[in-house]
C-alpha cells in the first residue's frame, strides 16, 4: 500500500519547498500571536505594523509566489501524480484481518498537485492575498477592532495555511485535518466580537453544524479507508485499486462517499446544514469575506470534485448515479431556498450570505450532473462523451472560481460599504464611543444612491454582482450557462434530473432579481437617511483589493478562451494548448449563443432571459431610481442607474401583498428552519442531556448511594441488637451453642 | 523438625524449657513484694522489740514511686518476650512436660512459642503505656490530685496483667484440654477485673460485669463441653481425644461436646454470635486494656479453636472436609459481616474498634475453615498439608501483626482517653493538627487494619486469602498441566469466604476512612486545642507499634517464615 | 550500576517526600511557612531530575535502551531482587514501550504539576506528597510483579486521598472517602483475582522465581509466559473458563479505576473536589492505571477470554463513551463537565481495546498518552478558574477573553485538544479507534449500528465544549460585570506559573499532534509485537471473531 | 451403684436450668447462681464420667472446676458490689449504658 512510498521525480528545486506554502502561514500565526500578545498597544506594533497585518501580509505573498510558481510547473506538464517531496510517515500502525499476521499500515503526508489543486490553490492564495490586504485597510480603522487585531491577522493566517493545506494534502485524511483547522480559524473569527452574545452563539452554531457534518465526513473516509486500505489519493484514484473495490463493494462505496458529501454540505452550507452561514456573518466582514465566500465554503466543492475520479471511473461505471443525483438534488434545493430568502433580506451582508449558499448549490448541482455524466456516459473510449463530461466538470470548477473571485469582490465591496456608512454614523453623530445604539451599518435601509459616493466601491459592486447573475459575457456567464446546459442535458437522459434543472434555471431569475436589488437599493437611488448621504470615499488599502478582482472577474471571458473548462478538468488538455486566445473566445461564444443543437440554443436564452431580464427587471421596478440631484455616477455606471429608474417609473408594481403574505414572512424568519433546530436542541439534545445527568446522579449514583445508605441503616439495624442488656447477650450465647451444636452435629 | 524432648515437672531442662513463665511468676511476686516495702516493722510478742522486716508500714521512696509496679511489670514481660525471641533465635527444641503418670501437660515448641511472643508483647506493650495512662503523682497529668490513684491500686492493675499473661502462656502450652481451660480462665479472670477496673466510672463497672457475665456463661457451656468429652473419651488429653476422635468421631455426644467447647473459645475470639459483650466492654475499659482483650485476648481464644478443631476433630484425610465445616464456615461468614457492618456505623472509635475486632475474628475463622477443607480434592493429597500449613501461617501473621496496629490503634486512643475520653469520633477531631506524628500514626493503624498496602495489615490479610484460595485450587495448577480444564465451579467452596473477605474488607474501609478523616479534617472538639498529655512510654510504645506494622509490611519475609515454622510445629494428626 | 529504574525513578521520590514530610510535620506553623518555597523549590528540583532520567531514557542516553523491538513479554531495564522469597514476591521492575510512556507522562506531569500549583496553600507538606504520587504512580507502571503492582497501585489512593481531604474543595470530605473506598472496593476484588491467578500455577513443576511456601510466582513475565503454554492435551495452560473468571475479577478493578459507566460515579465527586495538583495527576495518569492495568494483566494473560468479552468491552466502552459526552452536556459545573468529559474519553480506550485490532490497541495506547498531557491542561484551567473566579459554575464569569485573556486562551486551547481537534493530540487516537472500528465491524460483520454511538460523540463533544466556551470565554461586553463571587475586586488573569504550566502543556500537545509518531511509533510495535506474540498464536488459528 | 447415665442425665438437666436461668433472670446475682448451676453440671458429669471410667482423673478436674467456680463467684460478687456502687442496681436490663 501507498504506506512510506518515497519520492520519485523532483522537477525543480524549490518544489521541494511546496510544503512552506503551508507552513509559513502557520509559523506566522504563532509569532503574530505571540508578538502581539507581548506588544500589544505598543506604537510600533500598531502604527508600523498594523497589529501583525504587515507580518502577514509578507507571508501571504509569499505563499502565492510559491503557489505560482509551483501552479506553473504543473501547467508547464507536472502530472503531479507523484509525491513532490519525501512523504512524512505520520502514523504507523497495523490490523489484523483475522489471520495469522497483521498487516502494517501508514498515514502519511504528503503534497499532491492536479488540476483541480492548482485552480483551488490559486484561488486560495490568491484571495488571501487580497483580502490581507483589505483587512489592513478595514479591520485597522475601526476603534473597535483596537489591540485585538493581531488575534485577527494570526487566526486569520492559520485559516490561511488550513486552506492552501487542504487543498495540497495528498490524502483525504489530511484533507480532512486541514479542514477541520480551518472550521477551527472559521469558529474564532466568527467569534472575533466575542462580547456580542449573537457572535458568541454564531461561532457556536457554524462549528457545531460543520462538525455534524464532519462526523458523518468522517465516517465516510473509515469507510473509504476500510475499502482501501488508504486514504492516499494515489492510491484510492488508482483505476487497478477501484476495479478491486468495485468488484465486491461498489456499494459500500456509494455509502461512504454519500457520508462523506454530507461533510460537503456542511462545510458549503447547502441544505440542511445550511444554518451557520447567514449567522456567520457576525464576524468581521473580511472574514465573511474570505472564509464564507471565497475559500472555506468552497472546501466543500473541493472535496466533491476530489470525488470526480470515483464516478469516473469504468469500473464503477453506472454505481454511482443515485448519489451523483442526491449531489445535484441538494444543490437545487438550496439554490432555490436560499435564493427566495436573499429576497427579503435587507442586511446587506445577509443578502451576500444567501447568494453564496444559492451559487455553491449552483456548483453542486453542476458537480453532481458531472458526476452523473461521467458516471453514466462510456466516455473513456467515445470521445463526444469524454467532451461532454470534461466541459460538464469544468464548468462546475469554473464557477466555483467565478463565483470566489465575484464574492470576494462583492463582500469586500460591501465590506467597504459597510466600514463608511459606519464611519458616517460616527461622523455625523460625534459618537466617540463605539456604541453602535441602534444604527445598523449593514442593512440597506441605511444606504442608497452610494454609486456617486464610492464609484470604486460601486463598480466592483456592479461586476461582481453580474457575474453572479451570469450577464452575458461576464465572469460567471460562461460557467452558469455550462451548468445550467449540462443540468438539461442530464435531465435528457434521466426524467430525476429535471428537478435540479428545474432548480437552477428558476435560481437563474431569482439571482438576477436579488443581486440586481442588492445593487440597486445599495448604489442607485436617494440616499434613504442622512447617514448614507454622508459617506465619503474609501482608502487605498481597500480599493486595491476590489481594483483587482473587477479586472479578474472581467477577464473571465479570456480565461473561457483559454479553454478552462477543459484543461481545469482533466490533465489531458493541457493549457493553451488547444486553439488561440481570440479563436477560442470566438468558439466559445458560439457555443454558447449559437448552438447547434436546438434544445441547448433555445435553452441558453430562456436562462439569458430569465437572469438578465427578467430578474434584474423585476427589481429595477421595485426599487430602482435616480440617484440624488447633483450626484453623477461614473459614465459606465449611469446607464444603469438610468435604465432602472426609467424600469422603475414604467413598471414599478405594488408588492406589498407579497411582502405582507406568510411565505415572506415565512422566508424573513429563514423558513423557520433554524427556528426547529434550535428547538430540537433545546427541547431534544438540552433536555434529554439534562435527563441523563439526573440519571447519571439519581440512578447510577444514587445506587452507589444506596448501596451506603443501606448498608449504614443495615449497620443501625445490626448494632441495635446489642441492647446493652446482658441476658440478651446470654441468650445469643446459648441460641448460638444450639444452633453450633445443631450444626455440627446434623453435618455429621 | 526437632525431636522431641519429655520431661518431668521439676527435672532437669524444666527451667529452661519454662523459663519465659518463671520470669512472670517472679516478676509476680516482686509486684506483690516490692510496692509494699517500707519500713514495716514486727514486734516480737511480749517485747516492745521491733524488728524490721520491711514489709508495710511507711514505704521507702522507691518503692512509693507509683510508677513503680508498672516498670516491674513492663520489664517483666518485656524479658518474658525477650527470653522467648532468644529461644527462638537459638533454634527451638521441643519439650514436651508429662506428669507422673505419663499425662502430657505442657509442650513447648514454635507453635505455642509464637503465641507466648503475642501474649508478652502485647502485654508488655500494654503495661508500658499504661504507665502514663494510669494517673500518678505529678507525672504529666493535668489532673487533679484526687483523681489521681495510688501506688498500690497500680500494682493491682499489673499483677493482673502479669496473671494474664502467665494464664495464656498456659493455654498455649497445654497439652491437655483442662489445663488449657485452667490457663483460659485465670487469663479470664484477670481480664474480667481489667476490664472493671475503673471501678469509679458507671461504664467501667458495667462494661466488666457484661464481659464477666458473660464470660462465665460462655466458660460454663464450654466446661460442660469438657466434661462431655471426657465422658465420652475418658480422658482430655489432646492425643487422647484426636485418637479416639478419629475411631468414633461422629456420634452425638462427641459432637455436641465439641459444640460446646466452641462456645467457650468463641466467645474468646468474640465471634458471632457471642462477640456482643465485647464491643461494650470495649467501650467501657480503659484503651490499653481493650488492646490486649482485641490481640492477646483473641489470641488465646484462637489456640483453643485450632487445638480443637484441628487437632481433635482434625479434618479426616480420608474425605477431606472436617465436620465442623460448614459450621465454622457459617459463623466466619457471619461474624465478618456482623462486626464490618456493625462497625460501619459506630460513633465510638473503641466500639468501632471492637466491632472491627469481630470482623478479624471471622477473617481468623475463614481461614481456620480453610484448613478444614485442606483435603477435600482427593488427588491433590501431595500438596495439601502444605496449603494447611500456608492457612496457619496465615492465621498465625495476623494474629502476631494484629498486635502492633490493633493494640497501637488502642494505644493512641489511650492517649486522648487520658486526656478526656475517646468515646466519641470527634474527640479524634484535629489530631493532625495537635500531634502530627500521632495522626499519622493513627492513620498508619488505621489503613493497616483496612488491609492496604505497604502496612502488615494488607500482608496479613493478604496470607490469608491466599491460603483460602491455595486450599479452594488446591492442585489444579498441576491438573491443569495435564489437561484438565478447571472452572470457578471446580473449586472449593471456600473460595467465596476468600470473596465475602475481600468485600468485607471493603466495607472495612469506610469506617476506618472515617477516623482519618476526623483526625485530618475536623476541628478539635470543644477546649481540646490544646498540647496532648505528655508521656513517652505511651508514644514509644506507638512507634514501636508504628515500626512493625511498616517494616513488616514492607519486609514481612522472616516474620512469615517464622510464622510457617510455628505453623509446621503443631502436632497436627494427619 | 544500570538500574536506573528502582532507586532513581521509584525509591528515590518516595523517600525524598517521606523524609521531607517527617521533617515538616515534626515543625510549628510558622516555621512551616517559611519552609514551603525552600520545599518547594527542592520538589520541583527532584521532578525535574526524575523528568531528565525518563526522557534521557527515551534518548538513549541512559542505558541505550531502544523502545522498539522489544519482543512481547521482554523488557528493558529489568531488574529482580528478591522481596519476600516464601511467597515468590519479588521486587522486579522493568519497562517496555507499554510502560514507558507512562512513565514519562508521568515525571512529565510532575514538575508540570508542581507548577502549575505553585502557589497551594500549606506548600510544605502539599509539595512532597505530589512528589510521593509521582513516585508510587511511577511504582505502578514499572512494576513486574504482582505483588509489587498491587501495592503501588493501592499506594496511590493514600497521597491523592491527602490531596483531596487537605486541600479540596467543600466537599472533600464526602469526596475523598468516596474515591478510596469506590476504587479500593473494585481493587480487592482485582487482588482476588490475581491471587486466584497466582494459584492456578503448578507447584509441581515450579515455575522460576517460586516461593519456598507456596511453590508460586508473582513474577509477571514469568506468569505470562506460562499462561502462553500448551499443556499435554494440549488446551491452553490457562482454560477458557478460568481465564474468563479471572478477566472479569481484574478487569473490575480496571474498570472502576479507568472509569467505565457505570462505575465513574466517584471520578466527579473527586474532580470537582480535588485541588488542581490532585485532579491534574488523577485525570493525567491515575486513570491511565486502568487502562494500563487492562494491557499489561489481563489482555496479555487471556487472550480467550478477552475474546469472549469483546462484546461486552464493546457496549461498556460505547457506553461510557455517549454516556459520559451526553451527561457532559447536561452539566453546570465546569469542572464536572471536564470530569464526565475524561470517562467519554476513557470510552475510547475501552472501544479501541474492543476492537482486538493492532490500530485499535495503538489508539487506546495513545489515547492514554495525549489525554494524559490534554486533561491536566483542562483541569489546569479550571483550578485557574476556580481559584480566579471563586466559583466553578458554567456561566458564573463571561467575557473571559476580555478580562483574562490568558486563562480564555488556554482554555480554549484546551478545549479544542479535548474535543479532538486534528493536529493536537487527541485527534490522532480519535481518528485511529474510528478506522480501527469500522475495519473490525466491517471485518466481522457487525452491524453499522455500532458507528452511532461514537459519531454521536463527536458531535455532543463539540456541544458541550463549545456551549460551555460561549459562557465563559464569549459574551458579557463592558456591561457585564464580573462575577460577584470576586466581590468588587478586579478580574485577575492567571499568574505566571499558571501561564508556564499552561504553555508547557499546549507545546507538547501541538508537538504530540503534529509529531504523534515520536510516541505512537513504540506504542505501534508494541501492539505489533503483543499480536505476533500473543494474539495470533492464541487466536490466529480459530479466529472466529465474537 | 447408681448408674453414671443417670448422673449425666441429671447433670444435663441442672446445665439446661442454668443456661435457661441465665437468660431469664433479671438480677445479677441469681444469674451468677444460674452459671454456678451450669458449672456444676459439668462437675457432676466429670464425677460421673470419672465413675464410668473408671479414672481419678476425672475427680481432679471436679477440684479444679469448684475452685474456678469459687473465683468465679468472688470476682463476680466484688464487680456486682463495684456496678451497685455506681448504678444502684444489679438488674441486668438497667444496667444498659453501653449498648448498640
Amino acid at each position: 500500500m501507498a504506506g512510506t512510498e518515497v519520492t520519485t521525480t523532483v522537477h525543480s528545486e524549490w518544489m521541494q519547498y511546496a510544503p512552506l506554502i503551508i507552513l509559513l502561514p502557520m509559523m506566522a500565526f504563532a509569532v503574530i500571536l505571540f508578538l502581539g500578545r507581548v506588544f500589544n498597544g505598543h506604537p510600533f506594533w500598531k502604527k508600523n505594523l498594523k497589529e501583525g497585518g504587515l507580518i502577514a501580509l509578507p507571508v501571504m505573498g509569499a505563499s502565492l509566489i510559491l503557489s505560482l510558481l509551483l501552479i506553473s510547473e504543473f501547467l508547464k506538464g507536472y502530472s503531479g501524480v507523484e509525491d513532490i517531496f519525501e512523504k512524512i510517515a505520520w502514523v504507523n500502525t497495523g490490523i489484523w484481518n483475522g489471520g495469522s499476521t497483521t498487516e502494517s499500515v501508514s498515514f502519511g503526508f504528503g503534497i499532491y498537485v492536479d488540476h483541480v489543486t492548482v485552480m483551488l490553490l490559486f484561488v486560495a492564495s490568491f484571495l488571501c492575498l487580497l483580502i490581507n490586504v483589505f483587512s489592513i485597510g478595514y479591520m485597522n480603522t475601526d476603534p473597535i477592532n483596537d489591540n485585538r487585531n493581531h488575534r485577527f491577522y494570526a487566526e486569520f493566517v492559520l485559516f490561511c495555511s488550513g486552506m492552501l493545506g487542504m487543498v495540497l494534502a495528498d490524502s483525504f485524511l489530511w484533507l480532512f485535518i486541514f479542514w477541520e483547522i480551518m472550521g477551527l480559524c472559521s469558529y474564532l473569527l466568527i467569534g472575533f466580537y466575542y462580547e456580542r452574545p449573537s457572535a458568541a452563539s454564531a461561532a457556536k452554531k457554524a462549528f457545531l453544524t460543520t462538525r455534524i457534518g464532519d462526523v458523518f465526513l468522517m465516517i465516510g473516509l473509515v469507510m473509504l479507508w476500510d475499502l482501501f486500505g488508504s486514504l492516499d489519493y494515489a492510491v484510492v484514484f488508482d483505476t487497478h485499486n477501484i476495479e478491486m473495490v468495485a468488484e465486491s463493494s461498489a456499494g459500500t462505496l456509494q455509502w461512504a462517499l454519500g457520508l462523506m458529501f454530507i461533510g460537503a454540505v456542511g462545510k458549503s452550507a447547502q441544505f440542511p446544514l445550511h444554518v451557520w452561514l447567514p449567522d456567520a456573518m457576525e464576524g468581521p466582514t473580511p472574514v465573511s469575506a474570505l472564509i464564507h465566500a471565497a475559500t472555506m465554503v468552497n472546501a466543500g466543492l473541493y472535496l466533491v470534485a476530489r470525488m470526480f475520479p470515483f464516478f469516473g471511473a469504468e469500473a464503477l461505471h453506472g454505481d454511482l448515479d443515485d448519489l451523483a443525483f442526491i449531489i445535484a438534488a441538494v444543490g437545487g434545493i438550496t439554490a432555490v431556498m436560499a435564493a427566495a430568502i436573499a429576497f427579503v433580506q435587507m442586511d446587506l451582508k445577509k443578502v451576500l450570505a444567501y447568494s453564496t449558499m444559492s451559487q455553491l448549490a449552483y456548483i453542486f448541482t453542476g458537480l453532481g450532473c458531472a458526476m452523473y455524466l461521467a458516471n453514466t456516459l462510456d466516455w473513456h473510449h467515445d470521445s463526444d462523451a469524454h467532451y461532454i463530461v470534461i466541459v460538464a466538470f469544468g464548468a462546475s470548477l469554473f464557477h466555483l472560481f467565478n463565483h470566489a473571485m465575484a464574492k470576494g469582490m462583492l463582500f469586500m465591496a460591501s465590506g467597504s460599504v459597510i466600514h463608511e456608512v459606519h464611519h458616517a454614523h460616527h461622523h455625523l453623530h460625534h459618537d466617540d464611543d463605539h456604541h453602535d445604539d441602534d444604527f445598523d451599518a449593514q442593512s440597506m435601509e441605511n444606504m442608497g444612491g452610494l454609486a456617486s459616493k464610492m464609484p470604486i466601491t460601486a463598480t466592483a459592486m456592479l461586476i461582481g454582482s453580474a457575474s453572479i447573475m451570469g450577464l452575458p459575457l461576464i465572469g460567471g456567464f460562461w460557467s452558469k450557462e455550462g451548468i445550467i446546459a449540462n443540468a438539461w442535458r442530464v435531465a435528457q437522459d434521466d426524467p430525476r434530473f429535471l428537478f435540479p434543472a428545474m432548480c437552477v434555471l428558476l435560481g437563474a431569475a431569482m439571482t438576477g432579481f436579488y443581486m440586481s436589488r442588492m445593487w440597486l437599493k445599495t448604489f442607485a437611488g436617494k440616499p434613504n437617511n442622512e447617514v448614507a448621504a454622508h459617506v465619503g470615499p474609501t482608502n487605498i488599502w481597500i480599493k486595491t483589493p476590489l481594483f483587482i478582482l473587477t479586472f479578474v472577474t472581467l477577464s473571465s471571458v479570456l480565461l473561457a478562451g483559454m479553454g478552462f473548462t477543459h484543461w481545469a478538468a482533466d490533465t489531458e488538455y493541457s493549457f493553451l494548448s488547444e486553439k488561440n486566445i481570440i479563436d477560442g473566445i470566438l468558439y466559445e461564444m458560439g457555443h454558447a449563443f449559437a448552438n447547434s443543437d436546438s434544445f441547448f440554443f433555445i435553452l441558453t436564452y430562456v436562462a439569458i432571459f430569465l437572469g438578465a431580464i427578467v430578474g434584474p427587471g423585476v427589481a429595477m421596478a421595485l426599487y430602482g431610481g435616480k440617484l440624488a440631484d447633483g450626484e453623477h455616477a461614473k459614465p459606465w455606471m449611469r446607464p444603469v442607474i438610468r435604465l432602472s429608474a426609467w424600469v422603475n417609473k414604467r413598471f414599478h408594481f405594488d408588492n406589498t401583498a407579497f411582502r405582507e403574505s406568510s411565505l415572506a414572512t415565512a422566508l424573513e424568519n429563514r423558513l423557520y428552519i433554524d427556528e426547529y433546530y434550535d428547538k430540537a436542541m433545546l427541547n431534544i439534545v438540552a433536555g434529554f442531556s439534562t435527563k441523563v445527568a439526573e440519571a447519571d446522579t439519581e440512578v447510577i449514583d444514587g445506587t452507589i448511594k444506596a448501596i451506603e445508605s443501606g448498608s449504614q441503616s443495615l449497620s443501625t439495624f445490626v448494632r441495635s441488637l446489642t441492647t446493652g442488656s446482658a441476658r440478651d447477650y446470654i441468650l445469643m450465647v446459648a441460641v448460638g451453642t444450639l444452633i453450633i451444636s445443631l450444626l455440627i452435629w446434623g453435618v455429621a | 523438625m526437632s525431636k522431641t524432648t519429655t520431661i518431668e515437672p521439676f527435672t532437669a531442662g524444666f527451667v529452661e524449657a519454662l523459663s519465659p513463665e518463671l520470669i512472670l511468676f517472679a516478676g509476680m511476686l516482686l509486684l506483690i513484694l516490692v510496692p509494699n516495702l517500707g519500713k514495716g516493722t514486727f514486734r516480737i510478742p511480749g517485747t516492745q522489740t521491733r524488728i524490721p522486716w520491711l514489709l508495710g508500714g511507711t514505704r521507702f521512696k522507691f518503692s512509693s514511686d507509683p510508677r513503680l509496679p508498672a516498670w516491674i511489670a513492663s520489664i517483666t514481660l518485656g524479658s518474658a518476650f525477650l527470653n522467648v525471641l532468644y529461644v527462638f533465635s537459638q533454634g527451638l527444641d521441643r519439650v514436651l512436660i508429662v506428669s507422673e503418670s505419663g499425662k502430657e501437660l505442657l509442650l513447648i515448641n514454635g507453635f505455642s512459642r509464637i503465641f507466648e511472643l503475642i501474649f508478652f508483647g502485647a502485654l508488655a506493650l500494654a503495661a508500658f503505656s499504661s504507665m502514663n495512662r494510669l494517673q500518678v503523682k505529678g507525672i504529666g497529668s493535668k489532673i487533679p490530685e484526687h483523681e489521681l490513684y495510688n501506688n498500690r491500686r497500680q500494682a493491682d492493675f499489673y499483677i493482673l496483667m502479669v496473671t494474664c499473661a502467665l494464664g495464656m502462656s498456659v493455654v498455649a502450652l497445654a497439652q491437655d484440654l483442662f489445663v488449657l481451660f485452667i490457663g483460659l480462665e485465670l487469663a479470664s479472670f484477670s481480664t474480667y477485673v481489667l476490664v472493671a477496673f475503673l471501678k469509679e466510672s458507671k461504664v467501667g463497672v458495667e462494661s466488666g460485669m457484661k464481659y464477666f457475665i458473660v464470660g462465665s456463661v460462655a466458660s460454663g457451656v464450654g466446661l460442660y463441653g469438657l466434661s462431655m468429652l471426657y465422658l465420652w473419651a475418658g480422658s482430655l488429653q489432646f492425643s487422647v481425644l484426636a485418637a479416639t476422635f478419629a475411631v468414633s468421631g461422629t456420634t452425638a455426644l462427641p459432637l455436641i461436646g465439641i459444640g460446646f467447647v466452641l462456645v467457650g473459645f468463641g466467645f474468646k475470639v468474640s465471634a458471632a454470635p457471642f462477640h456482643f459483650a465485647a464491643p461494650d466492654a470495649y467501650a467501657g475499659a480503659m484503651s490499653p486494656v481493650a488492646g490486649v482483650l482485641a490481640t492477646a485476648s483473641k489470641a488465646m481464644g484462637m489456640i483453643g479453636l485450632v487445638r480443637m478443631l484441628l487437632i481433635v476433630a482434625a479434618p479426616e484425610s480420608s474425605d477431606g472436609s472436617a465436620v465442623w465445616l460448614v459450621c465454622l464456615g457459617a459463623m466466619a461468614a457471619v461474624t465478618m459481616t456482623w462486626g464490618n457492618l456493625a462497625a460501619l456505623g459506630s460513633d465510638n472509635p473503641k466500639r468501632m474498634l471492637a466491632y472491627s475486632s469481630v470482623a478479624h475474628a471471622g477473617y481468623m475463622l475463614a481461614a481456620l475453615t480453610a484448613v478444614g477443607a485442606w483435603n477435600w480434592d482427593a488427588a491433590v493429597a501431595g500438596d495439601a498439608s502444605a496449603a494447611a500449613v500456608a492457612v496457619m501461617t496465615a492465621l498465625l501473621f495476623h494474629l502476631v501483626v494484629l498486635v502492633a496496629f490493633k493494640l497501637g490503634a488502642f494505644l493512641v486512643l489511650s492517649i486522648l482517653e487520658s486526656e478526656g475520653g475517646a468515646s466519641r469520633l470527634s474527640s479524634l477531631g484535629g489530631l493532625a493538627k495537635r500531634e502530627p506524628l500521632l495522626a499519622v500514626a493513627m492513620f498508619i493503624f488505621m489503613i493497616s487494619l483496612a488491609g492496604v498496602p505497604p502496612m502488615a495489615g494488607f500482608l496479613s490479610k493478604l496470607l490469608v486469602i491466599m491460603g483460602i484460595v491455595r486450599v479452594a485450587v488446591g492442585d489444579m495448577g498441576a491438573e491443569i498441566s495435564d489437561g484438565g480444564i478447571y472452572a470457578l465451579g471446580d473449586m472449593h467452596w471456600v473460595w467465596w469466604l476468600a470473596l465475602l473477605m475481600v468485600i468485607n474488607s471493603a466495607i472495612s474501609v469506610f469506617y476506618y476512612l472515617r477516623v482519618v478523616v476526623v483526625m485530618f479534617f475536623n476541628e478539635p472538639e470543644e477546649g481540646r486545642e490544646g498540647p496532648l498529655p505528655r508521656g513517652w512510654q505511651v508514644r514509644v510504645a506507638i512507634l514501636a507499634c508504628v515500626l512493625t506494622t511498616v517494616l513488616v509490611g514492607v519486609a514481612g519475609d522472616s516474620l512469615i517464615r517464622l510464622c510457617e515454622m510455628a505453623a509446621q510445629s503443631l502436632n497436627y494428626n494427619w | 550500576m544500570d538500574d536506573w529504574i528502582s532507586m532513581p525513578l521509584v525509591g528515590f521520590p518516595l523517600v525524598a517526600s517521606i523524609v521531607l514530610l517527617a521533617f515538616v510535620s515534626n515543625t510549628n506553623e510558622s516555621m512551616r511557612r517559611r519552609l514551603a518555597n525552600p520545599i518547594r523549590m527542592a520538589t520541583l528540583v527532584f521532578s525535574l531530575v526524575l523528568l531528565t532520567i525518563t526522557t534521557g531514557m527515551f534518548f538513549q542516553y541512559f542505558g541505550n535502551v531502544s523502545w522498539e523491538g522489544i519482543s512481547f513479554n521482554n523488557y528493558e531495564f529489568l531488574h529482580r531482587y528478591t522481596w519476600m522469597e516464601s511467597l515468590g514476591i519479588h521486587w522486579s521492575v522493568g519497562m517496555d514501550a507499554l510502560s514507558f510512556p507512562m512513565v514519562w507522562l508521568t515525571t512529565f506531569l510532575l514538575p508540570v504539576t508542581i507548577i502549575a500549583t505553585w502557589n497551594e496553600k500549606n506548600g510544605a507538606t502539599y509539595f512532597p506528597i505530589l512528589l510521593a504520587m509521582g513516585g508510587a504512580l511511577i511504582g505502578v507502571f514499572v512494576s513486574l510483579d504482582l505483588f509489587m503492582f498491587y501495592v503501588f497501585w493501592e499506594l496511590t489512593l493514600i497521597p491523592m486521598f491527602f490531596l483531596i481531604l487537605m486541600w479540596g474543595g467543600a466537599d472533600r470530605k464526602y469526596a475523598s472517602q468516596k474515591f478510596f473506598i469506590y476504587t479500593f472496593t473494585a481493587s480487592v476484588v482485582m487482588l482476588l483475582g490475581l491471587i486466584t491467578l497466582y494459584f492456578f500455577q503448578d507447584p509441581v513443576n515450579p515455575l522460576d522465581y517460586a516461593g519456598s511456601m507456596t511453590g508460586r510466582t508473582f513474577d509477571i513475565p514469568t506468569i505470562t509466559q506460562h499462561a502462553l503454554m500448551e499443556n499435554s492435551n494440549g488446551n491452553w495452560y490457562l482454560g477458557a473458563n478460568i481465564q474468563k473468571v479471572l478477566f472479569a475479577m481484574l478487569m473490575l478493578g480496571f474498570l472502576v479505576k479507568l472509569p467505565a459507566v457505570p462505575f465513574h460515579t466517584w471520578l466527579p465527586d473527586a474532580h470537582v473536589q480535588a485541588p488542581t495538583g490532585g485532579s491534574m495527576l488523577l485525570a493525567g495518569v491515575m486513570l491511565k492505571m486502568g487502562a494500563y492495568g487492562m494491557f499489561r494483566l489481563p489482555i496479555s494473560l487471556f487472550p480467550h477470554a478477552l475474546q469472549y468479552f469483546q462484546l461486552a468491552l464493546l457496549i461498556i466502552g460505547m457506553v461510557s463513551l455517549v454516556w459520559g459526552a451526553i451527561v457532559c452536556l447536561g452539566q453546570t459545573n465546569l469542572k464536572k463537565m471536564v470530569a464526565y468529559s475524561s470517562v467519554s474519553h476513557m470510552g475510547v480506550i475501552l472501544v479501541g481495546i474492543a476492537t482486538m485490532q493492532p490500530m485499535g490497541w495503538a489508539a487506546a495506547l495513545f489515547m492514554m498518552f495525549a489525554h494524559g498531557i490534554i486533561s491536566p491542561m483542562l483541569f489546569a484551567v479550571c483550578g485557574a478558574f476556580k481559584h480566579h473566579y471563586h466559583s466553578m459554575e458554567i456561566g458564573a464569569m463571561r467575557g473571559m477573553a476580555k478580562h483574562s485573556p490568558w486563562l480564555a486562551t488556554s482554555m480554549m486551547f484546551a478545549w479544542m485538544a479535548s474535543l479532538g481537534l486534528p493536529l493536537l493530540a487527541g485527534f490522532v487516537a480519535e481518528i485511529m479507534m474510528f478506522i480501527a472500528l469500522w475495519h473490525f465491524l466491517a471485518a466481522e460483520g457487525w452491524s453499522v449500528f455500532w458507528m452511532v454511538g461514537p459519531a454521536l460523540v463527536l458531535a455532543v463533544t463539540a456541544a458541550y465544549y463549545l456551549w460551555s466556551m460561549q459562557r465563559t470565554i464569549f459574551e458579557g461586553g463592558d456591561e457585564t460585570q464580573p462575577p460577584s463571587s470576586l466581590h468588587g475586586e478586579p478580574v485577575p488573569d492567571i499568574a505566571n506559573p499558571e501561564k508556564l504550566a499552561m504553555l508547557i502543556l499546549a507545546f507538547f500537545t501541538i508537538v504530540f499532534g503534529v509529531m504523534p509518531w515520536i510516541a505512537l511509533d513504540m506504542m505501534h510495535d508494541w501492539t505489533i509485537q503483543i499480536f505476533e506474540g500473543l494474539i495470533l498464536p492464541v487466536l490466529g488459528n480459530f479466529n472466529g471473531g465474537a | 451403684m447408681i448408674d453414671p447415665a443417670w448422673v449425666s442425665a441429671l447433670s444435663a438437666l441442672m446445665f439446661v436450668i442454668g443456661l435457661g436461668g441465665a437468660f431469664t433472670r433479671k438480677n445479677a446475682i441469681i444469674v451468677l447462681m444460674c452459671i454456678e448451676l451450669m458449672l456444676n453440671a459439668a462437675n457432676m458429669q466429670f464425677a460421673a464420667a470419672a465413675v464410668h471410667h473408671g479414672d481419678t482423673t476425672g475427680w481432679v478436674y471436679t477440684l479444679f472446676a469448684i475452685a474456678i467456680a469459687a473465683s468465679e463467684v468472688a470476682i463476680g460478687l466484688a464487680i456486682f458490689l463495684a456496678v451497685y456502687g455506681q448504678h444502684e442496681t444489679i438488674s441486668l436490663d438497667d444496667v444498659d449504658i453501653l449498648r448498640n
